[in-house]
């Protein structure tokens, strides 16, 4: 999987390369969506115009790998929540932690960059 | 004439709409949070404006990225409630204030602000969580009706902290040139730190948002001198909704007092913020 | 750096268009129109610039009444032709010139306008035919790149027109601070006097459009100060268009010389006009 | 049919009363929908949740009738359109001319209210 930057900036490029996946990501929505994503994933990224790294990353869910080609975390939250995970779980796939201890983390007052 | 009577600055996290919607305010997790609330709720629901203008953000619902605004105004009589992906919040519709909306935009127009209009719009969390800070049982209808004003701070570059100060100052006389004797609220959402993705999730900056939360009441013209940047790095990718505490700021007169401010950590990912604040101004006898 | 080459001014009424799309252009309706385009057609064949902005305003088309930006950008590396409902135009697609509209994207909300992004538009013929206008047979692709502009003029309050001027200033330095070394002209599209709707409707107004194409070049100032009502009294409700003329001028220099310029009733309901003038603004040797 | 006033200015209060009417009209740049519409036109309507007055506008091609509920020219052109009038026939209707009439008005220079 990839390894994250610190920050993922959607600026107006990132908007453009990102088009696809995050307009994939918002549809899910919709429930009736939700369910031919379901069925189908791959045929409906194809639908959706994703790249094919897009797509790879979709389908892996690879989360990281979805940020560096465009998507934006409130696009890909709603993809998480089809899975049933959490903020939480992605702050650990984004950090190399457990949900847990990504909780932990929080529980104990963030994590302080100063 | 309308006048504004006080100003709400409040995170809007989406938990603390589901911890009210689920009933979980007592848990340990959640009950700091909720208990700092409660002066500010006590106060709040003594002093029912008729209209709330709530600025927020709306967070990949109403708004896709196939047009971003940077400013927008709601002009619609009633917005439904967002289903973001999970259902809707089991709280009401909200109604709208149409005729105070057309109002704000004509004024904020010939005041040189470029807003898009909104005729459709479902509220997301973003506007509902912080009506539900201010009144958690609404029971079948808010206690007021509702000015929706989005500003975009999820795509990059957001609108200057300066120009969100700006619109404020404008939308403060724009309010109070409205010809109907009303009473307004205005909230400003969003915020205190957190990043969501990154090597940096989970960023809390505990030393910048005690700053913030002084500085807003005090020195926001210290806070409208941040770069997007600065807000970026210091409050996190997230943290930038920020600026929108500052529309909300600037509307308020320079006559304003503190009814009572809180801060906890975390609510889920965020540095969860409360401060509110009457506005004097407008009170006979107040200084002008 | 970037520099302005040109400026054009044109209506851009749907029917120039299909006289165009069906070989009518040599008809008793319209051979005078088109022969008054022609120097101005010649001048700018031998002044292609690498990228346009096009100044102009969607027609119920890509725009509904959702959302209503006062001014938007477009940041798509590729804009569809719309169909309106009757058909696309038989022109090619427009190729964007994203960089750019990053770079104005960015320039323009740091200098307080307050632009709307579309990464999505179909290009209504308030665009299509400005560049019909400029380029009748572009062939497989048209001779450059555009960055769409968008105006509201259709939903009141429009932008005022000092507004309208004062964002051309500010795309004027703009483009010229775009690192990159390419030639770009302005388009404002729209007008001349026309009314649809009403007991007005047929409104033609030849003394103040002549006004207007003389002031555009050596008043604009006198041009942004009319009001939004004085527009639509003086020209109708579609005359207001007008507006979208003085973003054009405003990004050009100080010094620009009339290339040409022509002046005919009818295009269908609407009084036709074309300015088309020179920027000799960044020119070696030319005053700053 | 309704007599026209001068000018119809589509401002803020007009767009959400005339939001249902606009966006039927707008709704015609689809054939699917033109389609549909032509087939059973008062269905239509209330699809699109028209008012009486509205519904009972489009109906009986009121032109005048339409602007006074909040329609903006911009959307019921399409609707003329798919009737293959003209906006010179439009013309005709809102200035009590035929279009002959209205067409030669604009060929003679328009219509001049200094
Ligand atoms: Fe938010
Ligand atoms: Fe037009």
């Amino acid at each position: 999987m990839t390894e994250a930057r610190d920050n993922y900036l959607l600026d107006v490029a990132a908007s453009r390369r990102g088009y696809a996946i995050n307009r994939l990501c918002g549809s899910l929505k919709d429930p009736e969506n939700r369910r031919r994503f379901s069925e189908d994933e791959a045929a409906y990224c194809d639908a959706y115009g994703l790249s094919e790294e897009q797509k790879k990353a979709i389908l892996e869910r690879d989360w990281t790998g979805m940020l560096e080609l465009g998507a934006s975390i409130f696009y890909t939250f709603k993809l998480a929540m089809l899975d049933q995970k959490s903020m939480q779980y992605l702050g650990g796939v984004f950090t190399g932690m457990s949900t847990e201890e990504f909780m932990a983390a929080m529980r104990s007052g963030g994590r302080n960059f100063g | 004439m309308a006048r504004i009577i006080w100003g709400l600055a409040t995170s809007h996290v989406p938990s603390i709409g589901a911890a009210m919607d689920n009933g979980k305010t007592a848990d340990d997790y959640w009950k700091p949070l909720f208990d700092g609330y409660e002066p500010a709720r006590r106060w709040m629901a003594e002093h029912t404006p008729d209209v709330a203008v709530v600025v927020y953000n709306d967070h990949a619902n109403a708004v896709d990225l196939d047009q971003v605004p940077a400013f927008a105004i709601g002009t619609a009589d009633r917005y439904p409630v967002a289903d973001e992906g999970w259902g809707r919040r089991p709280v009401p519709p909200v109604t709208g204030a149409p005729e105070l909306s057309e109002h704000l935009v004509r004024e904020l127009i010939d005041d040189s602000f470029d807003i898009t209009t909104y005729h459709r719009l479902d509220v997301d969390h973003g506007l509902t969580v912080p009506l539900s800070v201010y009144c958690p049982e609404p029971g079948q209808a808010w206690p007021c009706a509702v000015v929706p004003l989005l500003v975009n701070v999820i795509q990059y570059p957001q609108p200057t902290a300066a120009r969100c100060l700006a619109l404020g100052k404008a939308l403060g006389r724009a309010i109070r040139s409205f010809p109907q004797d009303i009473s307004v609220a205005v909230f400003g959402t969003g915020g205190m730190s957190h990043q969501l993705a990154g090597a940096r999730a989970g960023l809390i900056n505990t030393g910048f948002d005690r700053m913030f939360l002084d500085a807003i009441e005090h020195d926001p013209e210290k806070l409208a001198a941040l770069t997007r940047e600065d807000y970026i790095r210091e409050a996190g990718t997230e943290g930038i909704e920020l600026i929108m505490w500052l529309v909300m700021r600037g509307a308020l007169s320079d006559t304003i007092t503190r009814v009572h401010e809180t801060y906890h950590v975390p609510a889920s990912n965020t540095a969860a913020g409360l401060a509110l604040f009457e506005d004097l101004g407008d009170r006979e006898g107040a200084p002008a």
